[in-house]
């Protein structure tokens, strides 16, 4: 290991390389219950690399995105999610619309760009954490693909937040992290959209008798 | 105070038309008032217009500006001498078409009669703000007034499925005509960024770019005026309109893209090519004689009338591609004559197509039936209808003494005299066109024998149609108006000539008048009276001395006694209204001899027949060559695309999720 | 009194307010006070930055410019029309049993607090607030959009909320991105997120990052733009919402994003030479455009067509903007302008045909112009004036975008002309017998408020023919802003 | 306008209205001799005339005002026509007041309105002779119009006088496209005057019939002028056949003398031609009425590759 890159830098690239790793692992998770968790691990990494940056760099409004994000990410929505779980009684495997290892390979071509796309970004930034740009972007796309994959709700969604948490990761990573005001509106609009779709997977559930979003696919062009 | 300016004057009577056809909204039920005040009223405003027109004629142009527009194109407006021939020909065809107007309209027919009111207005005042429209802008604004006010007119009778067909046809062509148009326009700015028309003039566009303005012109005023392959909803929305409405649109808006080919072909661009005269002309052949085939196989009398129109539209064509040619090779006197038969053909077909069309209305009126089968022997019920009409169908057969002959004749002689061009393959070509012309204007006669014969001539077809009656007075005078200019358009060429001549000059640089005002008023000679002259007054006196005084020798020398029976007919017996020829048997030889030019679908009768019948329907080519296919491919590109939309959320986000990638892995600043 | 605060209380106070008394018989009433207030609020603001130019508020927080005031007047006008329009609609929604009072009540307090969350992403200086605004008028909206709660608008719903969610997201990492590239520049102030700082130095920003920024703004704000294939959502969440929402998507939030765009785009310009955004919104523009125009002719339901042509409208306007300079700026904004006014008018009309109807399948609504008369007309010339026939103000911006296009990019005019030809032939041919023809349907038990169609129109109809100057100095101004 | 020039244009009306029904006789004459017939008095279309004016009209009780109009103005035509053609003289006052072209447009007038007469009374016969009448016309009258072309382009002129001067006044050259136009003239005067092979002057069968099946109602002084007409376009076109291929012989000018030599030249000339005719129908059978369009089209098809021929071959002279 270089010597030259300082431990705090060590540190956030390994929690970095962490939550990709969460990303491939909800990616091919098939278990509602265990995805929640792993997107809760992940928002627990998370927390834990903008801790390290907050200390490593002593900017105060980093400590308070790291709290925010435990407290949402780690507890808050995975709490919720776990709730909605075992109200709506949802059973069984998570769906894929295309085959795990398919979406494995493609998650790798993923990476690959993301890195490629960053790169000229990361050699630009300062900050301590600036190869986790790469991961942060990767996080998001493999996110992404999680969405597109997945054919019940509750995976979506969670996809979908994953999503802002590669995001967070990127802001904390490339920028350490944006003004506060911000930081509280989106941490706002994700609870309040989380529990909107709270409420939405009720009504989905009351109309359909399923969380399946298979459903979901009466609107389209004849 | 500056003395009121003819623009001034034509800007007040465009006002004025909107104003009466606002004052149609206060009242719209009140069909009185309506018919009797604000129509009159409109027709003397036609009045003023066309005199002021005639008044100015001869002027040199005049220029306004007004306050409305776009910021940094204001409308700008100009009256010139070539607009002031088309703001004469709106001017007097719309005073016998209001006058004839003001006792059409009854009550319970569709909209309501101030609604109704309000669109012709509209539709006159947009009519002449096309004429004097200076910028593109103001005239695209003023063009589509006048496409959406004739749209709704057309559509007053709404509740029929075709009549709404017509309208949706005719609407979406003259879109389509608008669209090019517009880029003619944009064309000819040529990045210049100015789009007033002094601007268009300034720029001197490359041979490419001239062709490219041309040939969308072209396009987009022959999809207004019903040119060959854009001409599918002429034949449609005409009939379908009211018949003064039908008698503006023929007479009066087709005019209008007559007048902006002549604008964009001999104003806003300088130097034509040769070519262009061989394209137009084609077209205006084609046309031409697609026009008047398709309108001898008619049943419906305003159909008929309708694909007249296209006909005499392809024959303006054929002259402006002739003028073109001559222009392009500087042959200025030759031009200048083959323009005058242009400009003259266009006040002729005003008239006499305007009188026709009204004439039908009142046939439509006095019997609810349009088609040819169930009218006949109307001339007994409305001979004032049936006289008049007498009149326009000489005209439009293009038959001394009356307008349509003039044109002709002018237009021949152009053809006559145009060898002598340096292009020895035009030399081959134009004489055979003129063949065509000959034949075009032949069977003109043909359709409009069958028309008038048909209708006003015979035994009534229908029990119900003892019960017809003659037009009305209103009707009556507007109708008397219409053939009067017919009328005096043919039989004083010279003093007209002596009027448009201003716009020939305008845009050629020279004329006719001087050539024809040597030879006294009553003798047309454009070049000279040893190679080609007509007087139509002398003609006409000598046939009408010829008819007096072999009545009155006659009658002198023998006696004049007559008396009454039944008809003879070889001694044929059953000789009910049954055994007259029907249109469609009228028709039969033309359809025999041109088979391959219709799609006729025709059934005939058999011995096993319950109910023997024969029927045959005539379908336009273009309609299953061109229009269907383009139909269809859109469709088809339709269907393609709405693939898009499936309905399934991942493939949603899958797309979002492409267009990320490939535009992170494509898109490089 | 300070105007533009009021402009902002007066909506979030009135959405409060209907939360707690949403239920009473005056509640309509109160939203169509608190939107005329807004209005009259905006109306004033307007006049002040009119007269004495651009302004800050609350500190550097918001920024106020003849740009987004004009767009603040134009949402607070459509606002206040909407809210009168829904007045009488949503009582005769609750009169067919599609709707419970509690769902009135919903719909009018987030009607409001929708219109705050616009209003507030318009005059933000700060490009995250920007954002957070932009989440927030999701989220209210995917509220607005199910609240018929059927199965249909469940899904509309659902599919709105997962793909604006996700567009959204990759808009707040090109927030991210950007905020980035201005930090090398302004340094660790907090200012480094705020537009006016930003356009001082946008020369100075990093050409990749920002170009990578761009990007994601673009898909990210684009996909609310509607802007194929990004689009999907927008359909159906048009055509299952009420139609009071629907003309609120359609006129102005669509806008909104299309302004976040934009704000992004002077700094893209800035930072990145060779017209690199532009270039991008002139793809997007034309492919939408095309993909809309040739969506229109399968269509069946009549909200759902009018929600392809908003989407066509957007490509249009996307493409005008991403051509930028004086004139397609200027044509752009009056595009925009026309669009929202026509678009709701046309919803309008359109939400009482419905509803006359009682279907919005297009097969089976006829003879509008029979059963009443207003309506049909309304519908016909609204039509008309959507597919760009003068003398309607869509006209004049049609115009100047095809004009300048064809002196600058003549390449693209055939495209843009086909694709509103086949516009022009799909929906005027599937609106034409819906107007005429005859009819069986009996009248509502509330008369339908239909001035607020006419109002649109005849403004329509006046910017066809004469553009006022001061609004014209106001365009100009603010096209010059974007560059 | 000078005396002698009016004198001579009322004379060579006179003549015509004189002259033509003798020119008729003379052609069944003719024709029956061929035909190995007893042939009619030479002067059987003056009784016949004198006759018809002599009876009362019968009408139709559905005829209208314009069947009763119709043939004074169809005689009037005809002698306009007559008085427009050169027969003695190129020096005709009225001559200016219709060219060729407009000469084609009096045929039509007529045309029209004997087509309209037929439809009017409203019987099976009528109609289906007024649409055959057009459906020759049609066709006829291009084919004349290109005829005419074809001359006035080598007098580079359309009044009649003009072109006959210059014809008459020409260096003997062959001009191939008159011989072309002549063709097509000569099929084009069948068609027009209603002789074999396109009509039959003689038959009442309904198969074949088509200016007789026109007129079929006319009776009295009506029938006597449609009957004069007829001959008076007989004579019209043959002699502006003659003005037109054989110009030699007609006075230029107001000299007396040449008046005087022009009347035996005429005479001469029509009673050849009238003989021709005669021949020809003889010679030929009465086609079937959808053969007339592919005769006349053949017509047309010649004067147009004459109008060709004079273009390509001849250039301008």
């Amino acid at each position: 290991m270089n010597l030259a890159v300082p431990l705090s830098s060590q540190l956030i690239n390994l929690f970095a390389s962490v939550i990709l790793l969460l990303a491939f692992a909800m990616l091919a998770q098939r278990r509602v219950l265990a995805l929640i968790n792993l997107f809760a691990l992940q928002g627990l990494t998370l927390a834990l690399s903008t801790l390290v940056v907050a200390v490593t760099t002593g900017q105060t409004h980093l400590y308070w995105s790291a709290g925010l994000t435990l407290v949402l990410k780690a507890l808050l929505l995975p709490w919720i999610l776990h709730r909605l779980v075992r109200r709506l009684e949802v059973k069984g495997d998570v769906e894929s619309l295309i085959k795990v290892p398919t979406t494995m390979l493609v998650g790798i071509a993923l990476v690959i760009i993301a890195f490629n796309v960053a790169l000229p970004i990361s050699q630009l930034s300062n900050t301590i954490s600036r190869g986790t740009l790469g991961i942060a972007l990767a996080t998001v796309m493999l996110a992404f693909l999680m969405m597109i994959t997945r054919s019940k709700a509750i995976p979506q969604v969670v996809g979908f937040l994953a999503m802002e948490n590669g995001l967070f990761l990127a802001a904390t990573s490339a920028t350490y992290g944006m003004p506060m005001v911000v930081e509280l509106g989106i941490a706002l609009d994700v609870l309040v959209g989380a529990i909107i779709l709270g409420v939405f997977f009720f009504q989905i559930r009351e109309q359909f008798d399923s969380l399946d979003i298979r459903h979901l696919e009466k609107l389209k062009e004849r | 105070m500056p003395a009121l300016l003819p623009i001034d004057a034509l800007l007040i009577a465009a006002c004025a038309w909107l104003v009466l056809g606002i004052a149609g909204l206060v009242a719209p039920r009140n069909l009185r008032f309506i018919s009797k005040t604000l129509f009159p009223l409109g027709a003397l405003v036609g009045m003023m217009v066309g005199l002021v027109a005639l008044g100015f004629l001869g002027e040199s142009p005049e220029v306004a500006v007004l306050a409305i527009g776009l910021p940094d194109l204001p409308f700008h407006l100009r009256l010139d001498n070539l607009a002031a021939v088309f703001a004469l020909l709106l001017g007097f065809a719309s005073v016998g078409i209001s006058i004839f107007a003001a006792g059409y309209f009854r009550k319970g027919e569709g909209t309501a009669p101030g609604l109704m009111c309000l669109q012709y207005h509209i539709f006159l005042a947009s009519m002449l703000m096309v004429l004097l429209a200076d910028d593109a802008y103001a005239f695209m604004v003023a063009w589509e007034c006048m496409a959406l006010s004739s749209f709704f007119l057309v559509t007053t009778d709404h509740r029929h499925a075709e009549i709404r067909r017509a309208g949706y046809l005719y609407l979406l062509i003259a879109h389509i005509g608008a669209i090019a148009i517009l880029l003619s326009f944009g064309v000819m700015s040529s990045g210049s960024g100015d789009y007033s028309f002094a601007g268009m003039r300034a720029q001197s566009l490359s041979p490419f770019w001239g062709s490219a303005a041309f040939l969308l012109a072209l396009l987009g005023f022959g999809a207004k005026a019903g040119l060959l392959p854009v001409h599918v909803w002429l034949p449609e929305a005409h009939p379908a309109a009211p018949s003064p409405v039908s008698a503006m649109m023929s007479g009066v808006m087709l005019k209008t893209a007559i007048y902006g080919l002549l604008r964009v072909s001999f104003d806003l661009l300088a130097e034509p090519l040769w070519w262009w005269g061989v394209v137009a002309m084609s077209i205006g052949l084609a046309t031409a004689v697609f026009g008047v085939l398709y309108s001898t196989v008619q049943s419906d009398m305003k159909r008929l009338l309708a694909y007249s129109s296209i006909e005499n539209i392809g024959l303006l064509a054929v002259g402006i591609g002739l003028t073109l040619i001559f222009h392009a090779y500087r042959m200025e006197s030759l031009a200048a004559l083959a323009m005058t038969a242009v400009l003259y053909h266009c006040l002729a077909h005003a008239g006499f197509k305007s009188l026709l069309f009204l004439c039908t209305g009142s046939v439509l009126h006095a019997t609810r039936e349009r088609s040819l089968g169930k009218l006949g022997g109307l001339i007994h019920r409305m001979p004032w209808v049936a006289w008049l009409a007498l009149a326009g169908v000489i005209a439009s057969a293009g038959l001394p003494p009356l307008s349509g002959f003039v044109s002709e004749w002018l237009l021949l002689q152009s053809f006559l005299f145009s060898p002598g061009l340096p292009h020895p393959w035009l030399n081959m070509v134009v004489p055979v066109a003129a063949a065509v012309v000959a034949l075009v204007a032949a069977l003109a006669g043909f359709a409009m024998v069958k028309f008038y014969g048909i209708i006003f001539l015979g035994q009534m077809r229908e029990e119900n149609l003892k019960d017809a009656h003659d037009a009305g007075p209103w009707e009556r005078v507007g109708l008397v108006w219409l053939a009067g200019l017919t009328l005096a358009l043919g039989v004083l060429p010279s003093t007209v000539i002596g009027f448009i001549d201003a716009a020939t000059r305008q845009l050629l640089g020279t004329g006719l008048a001087d050539k024809v005002r040597e030879h006294g008023w009553w003798m047309l000679a454009p070049i000279s009276p040893e190679r080609a002259s007509y007087e139509p007054l002398i003609f006409l006196a000598t046939i009408a001395a010829a008819v007096l005084l072999g009545r009155q020798l006659v009658r002198r020398l023998y006696h004049g006694r007559l008396r009454r029976s039944a008809a003879w007919d070889c001694g044929y017996v059953f000789q009910s209204a049954r055994a007259q020829d029907t249109a469609e048997g009228f028709s039969q030889p033309i359809r025999r001899i041109f088979e391959p030019m219709f799609r006729m679908e025709r059934h005939f009768p058999t011995i096993r027949d319950e109910k023997p019948y024969y029927s045959v329907k005539v379908e336009d080519h273009f309609w299953h060559w061109l229009y269907l296919p383009v139909a269809r491919l859109a469709e088809r590109g339709s269907r393609l695309i709405t693939r898009l939309q499936g309905g399934r959320i991942a493939i949603y986000l899958l797309y979002s999720f492409l267009t990320l990638i490939v535009l992170l892995l494509v898109a490089r600043p | 009194m300070d105007f533009f605060v009021l402009t902002l209380v007066i909506p979030i106070v009135g959405g409060l307010l209907l939360t707690v008394v949403g239920e009473r018989a005056w509640a309509p009433n109160l939203n169509v006070i608190a939107s005329l207030g807004t209005f009259l609020a905006s109306a004033l603001l307007t006049i002040e930055i009119v007269a004495n130019g651009p302004r800050f508020a609350f500190g550097e927080m918001f920024f106020i410019d003849s740009l987004n005031v004009f767009f603040v007047a134009l949402t607070a006008f459509v606002g206040l029309t909407t809210s009168i329009f829904s007045g009488p609609y949503m009582k005769n929604e609750q009169e067919h049993g599609k709707l419970t009072v509690p769902r009135l009540r919903l719909y009018k307090s987030m009607f409001q607090i929708f219109m705050f969350t616009m209003l507030v992403a318009l005059t933000t200086n700060n490009l995250g607030i920007l954002w957070v605004a932009m989440e927030a008028a999701t989220l209210t909206t995917v509220l607005l959009v199910s609240l018929y709660r059927t199965a249909a608008s469940l899904e509309a719903a659902w599919k709105y909320f997962i793909l604006c969610g996700v567009g959204i997201a990759q808009a707040l990492f090109g927030t991210i991105l950007l905020y980035f590239a201005a930090e090398r520049v302004l340094g660790e102030t907090g200012n480094a997120l705020l537009w006016t700082h930003l356009v001082e130095v946008k020369g100075q920003l990093e050409p990749t990052i920002m170009a990578l920024s761009f990007i994601f703004l673009l898909v990210g704000y684009g996909t609310k733009v509607g802007l194929a294939p990004l689009h999907n959502w927008l359909p159906d969440a048009h055509a299952e919402g009420p139609t009071p929402v629907s003309a609120v998507l359609s006129g102005l939030l669509l806008n909104v994003a299309l302004y976040a765009i934009l704000r992004c785009k002077v700094l893209a310009d800035g930072a990145i030479p060779g017209g690199f955004a532009g270039n991008l919104m002139m793809g997007f523009g034309l492919l939408t455009l095309v993909v809309a125009a040739f969506f229109l002719s399968r269509q069946k339901d009549i909200k759902r067509m009018f929600a392809y042509s908003s989407i066509e409208h957007m490509g249009l306007i996307t493409f005008a903007f991403g051509m930028g300079g004086a004139v397609a700026n200027f044509a752009g904004l009056l595009h925009m302008t026309m669009h929202s006014l026509t678009k709701s008018a046309i919803f309008f009309a359109v939400g009482h045909a419905a509803q006359k109807s009682g279907t919005q399948q297009m097969e089976d609504i006829r003879g509008l112009i029979r059963i009443n008369p207003v309506i049909g007309w309304g519908l016909m010339l609204g039509t008309l004036a959507i597919l760009g026939m003068p003398p309607f103000g869509v006209f004049a911006s049609e115009f100047m975008i095809l004009t300048h296009a064809m002196k600058h990019h003549p390449w693209a005019t055939p495209v843009l002309l086909l694709a509103l030809g086949v516009a022009f032939a799909a929906i005027f041919g599937k609106v034409q017998p819906m107007v005429f023809g005859d009819t069986h349907a009996k009248p509502l038990p509330h008369a339908p408020a239909i001035t607020p169609v006419f109002v649109h129109l005849a403004l329509v109809l006046m910017i066809g023919l004469y553009i006022p100057p001061y609004l014209t100095r106001w365009f100009h101004e603010a096209a010059r802003m974007l560059g | 306008m000078n005396v002698f020039g009016f004198l001579g244009q009322m004379f060579a009306i006179a003549l015509a209205l004189l002259l033509a029904p003798l020119l008729t006789g003379w052609v069944n004459q003719c024709r029956a001799w061929l035909q190995n017939r007893s042939a009619p008095p030479l002067l059987q279309p003056y009784y016949m005339l004198h006759k018809l004016f002599l009876k009362d009209v019968v009408l139709a009780h559905g005829a209208s005002p314009l069947f009763r109009f119709a043939p004074f103005v169809v005689f009037g035509c005809m002698v306009l026509a007559c008085a427009i053609i050169p027969t003695l003289s190129t020096d005709l006052p009225l001559a200016p007041a219709a060219d060729t072209i407009a000469l084609v447009g009096v045929f039509g007038l007529a045309r029209i309105f004997i087509a309209l007469a037929a439809m009017d009374v409203g019987t099976s016969f009528g109609t289906l002779g007024g649409r055959r009448e057009m459906l020759i016309g049609f066709l006829a009258e291009p084919a004349l119009l290109m005829v005419i072309f074809t001359t006035a382009m080598i007098s580079q002129s359309t009044s009649v006088a003009t072109i006959v001067e210059t014809l008459a006044h020409r260096d003997f050259i062959i001009y191939p496209s008159l011989a072309f136009a002549g063709i097509a003239f000569t099929f084009v005067s069948f068609a027009e005057n209603a002789r074999v092979p396109v009509d039959n002057p003689a038959t009442h069968l309904e198969l074949t019939m088509i200016h007789e099946a026109m007129i079929l109602e006319y009776s009295g002084r009506h029938l006597a002028l449609i009957e004069w007409a007829a001959s008076l376009k007989l004579y019209a076109y043959s002699c502006l056949g003659l003005a037109l291929f054989f110009p030699w012989g007609i006075a230029e000018g107001d000299s007396f003398l040449g008046l005087l030599l022009a009347i035996p030249v005429l005479a001469i000339k029509l009673a050849i031609g009238g003989a021709l005719l005669a021949g020809i129908e003889t010679i030929n059978a009465k086609v079937r009425i959808f053969r007339a369009p592919e005769f006349l089209g053949t017509a047309f098809l010649f004067a147009v590759l004459g109008l060709l021929v004079r273009l390509l071959l001849e250039g301008r002279v």
